[in-house]
Formats: structure tokens, C-alpha cells, sequence
């Protein structure tokens, strides 16, 4: 409902497409041209289902020519299943864009004046969906990009084709064998900057996945130095910020380290995120819930 | 009723109502902690468009609120474990109330205390602003001391809202808990103490398991529950504190529809607030008033107000 | 829990459990009001297969109940106002119990009276037969005197109980009304008069307003609202009694599935109840017991007792 | 659910057609095998849609060979606009059949004896849809019939074709005229009986449709002695006997016509009814309320 030029939150989206990725995973195609226009990688949308909550679910692709929206949906509850199962040609009940995404210019200081700066995604599970959208975007701005992504078995692998047309480099990993490195997406992300002659600030490193691999990722880039970037989930009810439902524990100022409360606070995964730094997040070893 | 009772267009329909001695553009009103305090939605929309604003509920000192997961889906309806996550009255007054009153529409201070003298507080300093109308929050169910503890006993509110009486003269509207024997007895308390409207129902105290780890799902334990599935619950106690006080009433619980906000108003409500449901559709609250009066004017009349209390009972 | 925690099949999973001194075959009863007195599903289903089944609530002499309509569909919930229609606990031993006896399953006889000689009048009639409990409706809020307006007071529950607890050898079950400030409060004051398990929770009393005509959907203007709407502060309150009594509690409000009624038992109930659900999917209770076990199965439990109160709170 | 050979009272339906009959009206063709065959005339179904309570329909036609069964659906709320659009091939939900229904064999004392009994059958709106049904089993009885069917106007007349083709004689009555009769239907049974050679016992009137016209027709029929049956419809919950929700008020004894209330009692329209003996029913003249 646009008032007086205002941009539209809610948007009626119409169901192009339903994929099926594999036996568990689905690739919507919505035509949702306002949403797709306003797109940021790392927002996030709220879908209607006939569960009383709408669903976030990450934008995994935006093509704003054509006003599309792509979405990668994991089955593991009715909500899923619901968005899983739609019919193309259906209507969709879209709010979004919505947080705040990944910001490609935070790369560290003076990365631009030492080198080329480059961007390495690292996710697993559902995480890959909004890692792709960003290395489009990156491809776009003529970022190079490394893609990591984890699997559990090679027959769990998604999205591979699209990531090696997209990303300058990929590795695929899996936690069975059968790809390119062997255990999961963060022991490949080691083994990748132990052997890299990159420098810190060159490098900018986004996340995204279960909250063990962003915990490890993050702690190997605070203890590296790098510049590093995690999309995190929450339990969230409204998705636009008003309900205050969605708390991440986040240190009052960027980089702390203190366990004090005093010293920590909480932010909406939602509106604030999902997309925090990642030295602001107080992770589970720390005492972080959410 | 026009003279013919002949439908009219929603146009034709005046939406001015009055909660006591304040008036209002439309009945509808943004319930306190579903909208923050306003900012997230101005982009998107013409706030001006509502009836009021109420805020998220507001402490004399900041406050982080309760640690996640807070909220928890159920059937037709949420639970919520906030906590009065706010940034204190202090920082609300200075840095987000200026920017609150350029929205031209009413805005009502929701204050949530842990004593009487923080009620009392918190009520001096905000009667000293430019705010509509305060809201006491005297049933928060979750937050360990103060709130719904006081709002449960009849003798409690009586005490703190004369306090809050004692030193304002702003509009004091009360805002009620329906975890309670007799709804009529907590209001006519807050009716005895010198309220000038209630506000009810605030949520209803419930708890989410989750099966696979044994716990609940709430790290608090227990929230508050709210939308679709508390609107019989809401629309009875609106119905029993009309018939048992003379207050005007603010109705809210589980709002969702143009019917919803009407048939509160039938049950003796002269405003409502829309909560849970701005959660889920954003448009609504702004969508409401005119399809409110469209329904009104479909039947003939030319008025909002003329639903207040019209119910008749068998 | 089995040895190795390794999954189970349903078969392997003992259903049996105990409240207090009554053995049950599995933890799920047919709810009163929701399953008649089993005459109506006899013809389709096999009654043994049960927990157990609350008779209608019986009263003293035969009651017509209310005027209808006597219920209005809510969402994800219903109100019901049927004023205890029933042939009187007379006719009931008479003419209705001898049948029931046949169906191999405990039979509770739900008793509701609008006075404490009313309650022990029929706790003393239905001693005297083979009934397997007695479950005392303090809690129906569809009729004017008597039963909730019992059930809302400690001092008028402790009476009650305590009344026919000195008539009576049979377990001696108390069903409590949820329209209260405090559930333990009335749970302990049923704990002390000798009460041998409680029953919770009864419905939440409600209203449903038709627009187009301006007047309450029922013709008793109220009922009382149950369905999963109702869940989660049934769940707050079976965990509230479990936590501030010692008794054994048969928990019910909203239960639609095997996982419901796991999580009613994880917060504190040794059995559960099904209502309203039996409404909309009459073979619900009779698949329970087994999707239940297929669930403890999986996990690795070879018994459903084992929920009862493992529920951890953070 | 079968248990130990007892028959099914909830049985997964599949939708074979779903014909639009008129702008608000439309027949449903559902395969429920176990269904068809238990079925009487004048039984209902409680169908699930996604509201919380299940709706009560009656069943218009039934056809055990193959095992179907026909519902006509009014849209009048969202329940049955959900009813109204579903795509055949869906699953359908339902429980029953329920109620206890018409009674062909009821006609007066001696009708046998005394010439060929006549069943009369008077309805309008969706009260038609149980008495095709009716209409069916009689003429499969050998039972002559007579079809008295209102609408509001000749655009809202719906089965005609189907009536024609199964009573002995149809009598469309339309408010506005233009159909055979003009005047409500319960005006046209008037004219009938007025003008009918058939004594009182050879007669039997089953009527549905608005609580009104049933009136009308009972106390027309309670005046000339022609046996009556009539099904009512009241807000239902469970629709299967044990709620006790769907009360209509009764007279204790057969033909009373006390207002005591003692005289006058409950009983349930689910079980006891949906069809009852019109002598029976505590009308709105006389006070009853349902
Ligand atoms: C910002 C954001 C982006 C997301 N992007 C995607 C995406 O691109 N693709 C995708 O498939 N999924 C995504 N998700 C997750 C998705 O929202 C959930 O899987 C979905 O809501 C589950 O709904 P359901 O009804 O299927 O299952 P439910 O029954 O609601 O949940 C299934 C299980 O998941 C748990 N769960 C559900 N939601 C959450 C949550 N937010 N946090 C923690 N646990 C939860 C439940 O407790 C339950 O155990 C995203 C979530 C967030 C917050
Ligand atoms: C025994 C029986 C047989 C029926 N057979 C048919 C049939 O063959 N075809 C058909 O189209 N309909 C039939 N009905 C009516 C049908 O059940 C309702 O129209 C339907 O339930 C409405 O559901 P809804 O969600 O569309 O509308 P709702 O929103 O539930 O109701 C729409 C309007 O109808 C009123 N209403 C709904 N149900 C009833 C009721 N039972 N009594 C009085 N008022 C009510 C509501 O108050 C509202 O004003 C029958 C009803 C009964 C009891
Ligand atoms: C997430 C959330 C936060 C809330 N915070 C407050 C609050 O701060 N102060 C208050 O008075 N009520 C608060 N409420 C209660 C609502 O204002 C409202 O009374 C209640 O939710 C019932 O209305 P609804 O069903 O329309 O949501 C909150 C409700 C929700 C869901
Ligand atoms: C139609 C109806 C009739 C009921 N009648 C009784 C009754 O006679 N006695 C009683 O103790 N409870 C009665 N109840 C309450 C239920 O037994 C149960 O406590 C309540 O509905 C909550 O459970 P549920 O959500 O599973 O239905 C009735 C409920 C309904 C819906
Ligand atoms: S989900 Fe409401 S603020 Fe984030
Ligand atoms: S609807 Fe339940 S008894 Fe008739």
C-alpha cells in the first residue's frame, strides 16, 4: 500500500517458479519488482503462510530488470513445507526488504590503496542463500570472490553450478568426503588464509549458517584480523523491527571483549541485523544466547 | 444513523471519536510494544493516518529486557517475553518524543513501573511534555516485580493510580491485565483512584514447550499471549468493565479486521488499539480506519462513535 | 528411558499411568461436555482403547441447559454455552452408567452442583456405584450459580472438596476454572481439603459479538472458550499447580496431537484430557495413545510416565 | 479410521468435479465409497475447511454403485467460498453421514390402504439440496412425487432441469414471477393442497429451507393433518451428538402445542434431527428460540 511516494512495504509477489534443489530444498521465483528494486544482499523477507507468524527467509537472488526475486527454502517445519509445495502462478504475500545486509565497502582500512580487495563467503545449509546473492553483487562491482561453502554429504550439495558461474573461486566442502576439501566450511576457510598472500584488511569475509560455523569463523578472523561479517537467525516475530523479539547479545561498543552485562546489550536481529560485524556479537563462549 | 438509514460512502462517515476528554482523528490506535515507538514505520507510511500512538512501554531506567528466544508462535496467536526492553524515560523524553510529536497524531506514554514511585516518576516527568495522554502499565506479565503484579489486586491499582492522579493532569488512562478472578472489580478500583479511561486487555500469562529439548521455548519461561486467539477473552472483559464502571474504554486483544475493531466497540469500547496484528500486516492500522468506516456507512450510519457500547445483550 | 537410548517401536512403549491410587491404561481421556456419554461412538469406535471417559457434567436434577445458540466458532477455538444439558445424575446411574460400564475403560463421572449439599448429595449417589473417579466441576462458566463461581474462591474450594471428601472413598478428582488471578492459590486449597488429583483447565469465559445484529452471538451472551487458542495458558497453569502442589494432575485445554499432550505431561500431568478436538476429528483420542508412543519410541523412552513433570525450566 | 469391522465415521474424500450451478451456488462431486453406501436422504456431512470448526452440509445426491457422493454449496462465508473453490483432485475431509433423516416410510395412518401415497416435497434455497436427494430415493421407491421449489427470481433458479427429470411434477414458485408460480413456496404448496383430490394420509410434505418457510408449511400442514417432516439447520459445533450445541426446542410429546416450558425440552438437530416430525418443533410463534 503505497502513500503519497512512499516506498511499499507489503508487497503481493506472484510465483514464477518452484524449483526443487534437492529432497529437502526448494528455489522459489517471485515477481515482486518494488521488493526486487529496493534489494539489499543480506535483507531478508517475511512470507505469509497459514501459520499465524510470517517466515523470514533470505533473498538468495534479485534481478531488478525483470523485478524478480529468487528464495531458497529448507523444509523443517510447516511453514517450509507450506512455501515448499506452492503452486507457481499463485499469489505470495511479501513484506521486505527488510535488516540490514552485508556492506561490501567495510573492508578493512586501506585495503583499497594495498591491493585488490577480495571477498570470501563462507556458509553451509541454508546460509549459502543469501552468500549467493552477495556474490553476485560482488561479481557486479568486479570484487573477486571466494566462495566456501560446507556440506554435509555430497548428495546434500546445492546450488554448486551457480556458485563456480558466480565466484572467481569455490570450494565445496563436505564433512564425508567427496568434494573439494574434506571437514567443515570453517576448516576449509583455515586451510584457505594459512596458505593466502593476502593481507588482513585485503580480505572481507561473510557468513552465513548455523551458529557453531559463525562462532569458529568468527573467532579465526577476530584472532586473524580480518574484516569479518555474520548473518545470524533469531526467532523473530514481526521482522520490522517494532517488537523487539528478535535479541541478539552484542557488546555495547565494536570489538569488546568484556563479559560484563553492563558492558553488553541487546539488538534486533531483524532491523539491526541480521548482518552484524562479527567481533560485536556475543557468542555462545562467551555467555551470548539467542 | 443518517435520517433514511440509506448506505453511505465511507467518505460520508465521521471518524472523530473521544476517550474522555481526549480527541481522537479515529478510533484506532497503535498498541503499545507492537510499533515501537513509530520510527521503523514513517518511511512507509503516513503516520498521521492513525488515531494515536502509543509507545513501547517505557521504565524509569533504561532496560535490556529478558534474554531470547522471546517469542513463541501458537495457535492463532503469539507469546511474548520482552521484558520492557526500552531505553528509559529519560532518553525517551530527550531523543525520541520530539521526533514522536511531528507525526501529528495523539501519543500516549505507556509507563511500566516497579513500585508506586516509580510510577509517580515517571508520570511527573512525562506530564511535563507535549504527550496526549499516559498510559499506566499495570499489567506486564513479564517482568518480576511491579506491572501485573500490582494491576492483579484491586487495592494495589486503587493506590497507584490515585498516586499517579495526585500529580498529573493529563488524561491517565490504565491499562489493565486479564489474568484475574473479576476484571470489574480491578477497573472500578482504577474508576474509584480517578482514572480517566481504561485500557484493556494486556496479555495473557502462557507458556510454549518445546518437545525436543524438554524446556520452554521462552527463556523467560512464561509470556504473554496475545492476537486472534484472546479476542473472546477481550471482548467479555470490555464488555463487563462497561457494564460495571461509567469509564470510557480503550479496547484492544487480538484485533485483525475492520469487523474486530467494531464489535469491540459495540462491547463499550470508544477507541481501539491494534497490537499483534501490526506484526503480521504492517498496513493494517493505517487500512482500518476508512474500511471501519465503510462498514458503518454500508449500514447507514454516519458516524463511528455511535458504536460505543450499542450491544444488546439477550 | 530404555538402556542405550536407542528408538523404540510403539509397541515397546508402555502406555500405562497412574494418578494417584487410579491406574489407567494410557494417559488419554475423553474430556467432559466433548464425548457425550460414549453412547454416540460406540458404533465406531472401540472404547477400550482409552484412558478413560468424563461422563457430561451431571447435576442433581435434569437440566435443559441454555437457550441456544449455545455455540460460536472463534479462531482456533470455540465458545460454548450449554448450560449443563443433562438427564440428572438420577437417570444417569439408572439408565446411562450400566452401558458405560461395558466399555472397558475408567469412567469418571463429571458432577457440577450450585451448592456445596449439591456436590456432596451426588458425590454420596455415585459413590455407590462402579464409577472410577469423581471429577468435581467447580469451573462451568455457563450457568448462574454454583460451579465457577465456586471454583474462583480458595475458601469456597477448600469447603467443597473438603465436603465430599468426607463422604467419599472414591478418588476424588477437582476440576478448576482457569478465570482466576492465581491457579495455585485454588490448587492448594483443593490440595488440602483431601483432593486426590486436579483436572485443569475448564474454559476461559468468553464472548462473540454478531455485527450485523448488535448482540452477542450466544444467547447467553457468554461461554466459555476452548481449542488450541486456549493451549498455551492451560500449559502455564498445569505447570504453576505441578510446581505448588504435590498432587497428581490430569491436564487438558486445546490438546490436538500426540505432541500436545506430551508437552501438557512434560509441564506436570500424569494424564490428559481431549476436548474440543474430539469435535472436529472424533478419532483423535482413540489414535493418541499410540502416536504418543511412537513419539516416546523414537526418543528412546519405554514408557509415557516418564514426561510427567521432566519438563526444565530455564 | 476402521476399527474391528465397525464402519468409518471420518473418511477421506477425493473430489472429482466441482460445477458451478449459479453465481453463488455450486455442486461438488466427491468419491467417499464407504460414505455413499451408509447414506440416507436428508443426512448431512461435516466437512473441514481451514476454519476451526467443521461446516454441516447436507447431502444432495448419492450414488452407491460408484460410490459418490454430491454436495450444493451456497457461498455465504469463508467457509463455504473455501468449499466453493477447490480444484478437483484435492482431498476432502469429511465425517459421516449424520443426522437422522427423512422417513418415506411415515405417511398417515391407512395411506397405503387408501391409494397411492404421494410425497410432497417444498424448499427453496439451499434447503433444495437434501431434497433432491429425497426426491431421487423416492422415485428409485416407486413413490410418486411433487416437487414445490422457490427462488427470489427466475436468475436464481438452480436444478430445475434435475427436478424435472426425477419428481412426477415440479412447481417453481419465484417471488418476482416469471416461473411457474408466483409467490413464495410455501404460497405454492397452498395452491396445491387447495386444489388437490388426495386425503391428508395419503400425503406427506418433507420440507427445508429458511426457518420461515418451514413454519409456514408446518402450520399449514398441522392445519389440514398432512403428516410433515422438516429439516432444520442450527449452529453446530460438532455435529455428531456428543456437544450438545445444536439445540432446537422440542415438545416433549408428539404434537404438543403447550408454551409451559416444562413441557418443551431439547433436543439435538445433529442426532436427533436434522430432520423432525413439524408437530414436533417449538416454533418461533410459539416462543422457540434456536
Ligand atoms: C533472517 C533470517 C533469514 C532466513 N533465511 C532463510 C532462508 O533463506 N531459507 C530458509 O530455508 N530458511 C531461512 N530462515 C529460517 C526460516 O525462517 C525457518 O526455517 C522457518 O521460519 C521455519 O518455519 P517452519 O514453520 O517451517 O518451521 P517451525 O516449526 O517454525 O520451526 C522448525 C524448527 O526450527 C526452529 N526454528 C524456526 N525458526 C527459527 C529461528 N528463527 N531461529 C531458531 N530456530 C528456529 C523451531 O524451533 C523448530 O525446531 C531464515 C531465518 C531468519 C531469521
Ligand atoms: C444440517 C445442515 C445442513 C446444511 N446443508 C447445507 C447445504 O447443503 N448447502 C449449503 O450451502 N449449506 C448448508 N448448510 C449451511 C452451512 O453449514 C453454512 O452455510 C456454512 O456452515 C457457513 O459457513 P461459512 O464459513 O461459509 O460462513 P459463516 O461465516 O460461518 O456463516 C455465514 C453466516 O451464516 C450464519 N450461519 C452459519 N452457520 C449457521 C447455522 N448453522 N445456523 C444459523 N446461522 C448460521 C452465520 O452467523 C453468518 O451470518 C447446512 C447447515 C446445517 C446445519
Ligand atoms: C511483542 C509485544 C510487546 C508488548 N509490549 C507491551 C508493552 O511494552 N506495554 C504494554 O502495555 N503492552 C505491551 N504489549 C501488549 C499489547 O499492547 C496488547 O495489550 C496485547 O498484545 C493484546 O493485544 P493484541 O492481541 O492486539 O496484540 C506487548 C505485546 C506484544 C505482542
Ligand atoms: C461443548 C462443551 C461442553 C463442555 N461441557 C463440560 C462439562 O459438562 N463439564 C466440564 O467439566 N467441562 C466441560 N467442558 C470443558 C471441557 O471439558 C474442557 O475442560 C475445555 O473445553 C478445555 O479443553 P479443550 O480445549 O480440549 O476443549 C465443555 C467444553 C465444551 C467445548
Ligand atoms: S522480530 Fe520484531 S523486532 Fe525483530
Ligand atoms: S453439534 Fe454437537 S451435539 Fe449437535
Amino acid at each position: 500500500m503505497c502513500q503519497d511516494n512512499k516506498p511499499s512495504l507489503r508487497h503481493q509477489g506472484s510465483l514464477l517458479g518452484n524449483e526443487r534443489l534437492s529432497d529437502s530444498t526448494h528455489l522459489l521465483t517471485i515477481k515482486a519488482p518494488e521488493l526486487a528494486y529496493a534489494a539489499r544482499p543480506g535483507q531478508f523477507v517475511q512470507i505469509k503462510t497459514s501459520r499465524y507468524l510470517r517466515r523470514p527467509i533470505g533473498l538468495m537472488s534479485v534481478d531488478r530488470e525483470q523485478g524478480l526475486i529468487q528464495l531458497g527454502i529448507r523444509r523443517v517445519g510447516p511453514g517450509s513445507n507450506e512455501l515448499c509445495d506452492l503452486a507457481p502462478g499463485i499469489a505470495v504475500d511479501l513484506v521486505g526488504p527488510l535488516g540490514t545486509g552485508f556492506n561490501l565497502g567495510l573492508f578493512g582500512e586501506g585495503a583499497c590503496e594495498t591491493g585488490p580487495a577480495h571477498l570470501v563467503t563462507v556458509g553451509g545449509g541454508t546460509g549459502l542463500f543469501p552468500l549467493l546473492y552477495l556474490l553476485e553483487e560482488a561479481a557486479g562491482q568486479g570484487i573477486p570472490t571466494t566462495a566456501i561453502a560446507g556440506f554435509r554429504s555430497p548428495a546434500e550439495a546445492i546450488l554448486q553450478e551457480r556458485m563456480r558461474a558466480t565466484a572467481k573461486r569455490c570450494i565445496f566442502a563436505s564433512d564425508t568426503g567427496g568434494l573439494d576439501f574434506t571437514g567443515h566450511a570453517g576448516e576449509a576457510l583455515t586451510s584457505v588464509l594459512d596458505t593466502w598472500h593476502l593481507r588482513p584488511e585485503q580480505i572481507l569475509i561473510c557468513a552465513c549458517g548455523p551458529a557453531g560455523l559463525l562462532e569458529n569463523i568468527a573467532l579465526q578472523c577476530l584472532e586473524r584480523k580480518i574484516p569479518c561479517q555474520v548473518s545470524l537467525e533469531a526467532r523473530m516475530a514481526c521482522g520490522i523491527g517494532v517488537c523487539v523479539g528478535c535479541s541478539i547479545p552484542v557488546y555495547c561498543h565494536n570489538g569488546g571483549a568484556e563479559t560484563a552485562e553492563s558492558e553488553t546489550t541487546y539488538e534486533r536481529c531483524c532491523y539491526d541485523g541480521p548482518v552484524f560485524p562479527a567481533a560485536r556479537i556475543v557468542w555462545p563462549s562467551r555467555g551470548g544466547i539467542w | 444513523m443518517n435520517q433514511d438509514n440509506s448506505p453511505l460512502t465511507s467518505k460520508q462517515v465521521k471518524t472523530e471519536v473521544t476517550v474522555g476528554n481526549v480527541q481522537l482523528k479515529n478510533p484506532v490506535l497503535a498498541a503499545s510494544g507492537t510499533f515501537g515507538f513509530g520510527a521503523e514505520l514513517a518511511p512507509y507510511y503516513d503516520l498521521s493516518g492513525l488515531g494515536g500512538i502509543c509507545t513501547k512501554g517505557l521504565t524509569l531506567q533504561p532496560r535490556r529486557g529478558n534474554p531470547p528466544p522471546r517469542v513463541a508462535e501458537t495457535e492463532s496467536g503469539m507469546l511474548n517475553a520482552v521484558g520492557l526492553q526500552n531505553p528509559g524515560v529519560g532518553v525517551f523524553v530527550k531523543e525520541i518524543l520530539p521526533t514522536m510529536l511531528t507525526y501529528d497524531t495523539a501519543i500516549i506514554a505507556n509507563v511500566a513501573g516497579n513500585s508506586k514511585a516509580d510510577y509517580v516518576e515517571m508520570v511527573r516527568i512525562l506530564s511535563a511534555t507535549e504527550i496526549t495522554a499516559l498510559e499506566l502499565n499495570l499489567s506486564c506479565p513479564n517482568v518480576s516485580v511491579g506491572c501485573m503484579s500490582i494491576g492483579a489486586e484491586p487495592e494495589q491499582v486503587l493506590e497507584v493510580v490515585a498516586s499517579c492522579r495526585a500529580v498529573t493532569d493529563k488524561p491517565l488512562w490504565v491499562k489493565l491485565t486479564p489474568n484475574v478472578t473479576s476484571i470489574s472489580a480491578v477497573a472500578r478500583a482504577a474508576e474509584e483512584a480517578g482514572a480517566d479511561a481504561l485500557v484493556l486487555i494486556n496479555t495473557l500469562l502462557g507458556m510454549a514447550v518445546d518437545l525436543k529439548t524438554e524446556r520452554p521455548v521462552l527463556r523467560n519461561n512464561t509470556g504473554g499471549l496475545s492476537g486472534p486467539a484472546i479476542k473472546p477473552i477481550a471482548l467479555r472483559m470490555v464488555y463487563e468493565a462497561h457494564r460495571d464502571t461509567n469509564l470510557p474504554i480503550v479496547g484492544l486483544g487480538g484485533i485483525a479486521s475492520a469487523e474486530d475493531a467494531l464489535e469491540f466497540m459495540l462491547c463499550g469500547a470508544s477507541a481501539v488499539q491494534v497490537g499483534t496484528a501490526s506484526l503480521i500486516d504492517p498496513d493494517l492500522v493505517f487500512r482500518l480506519p476508512a474500511a471501519m468506516a465503510a462498514i458503518a456507512g454500508a449500514a447507514g450510519h454516519d458516524n463511528l462513535a455511535r458504536y460505543t457500547g450499542q450491544l444488546r445483550p439477550w
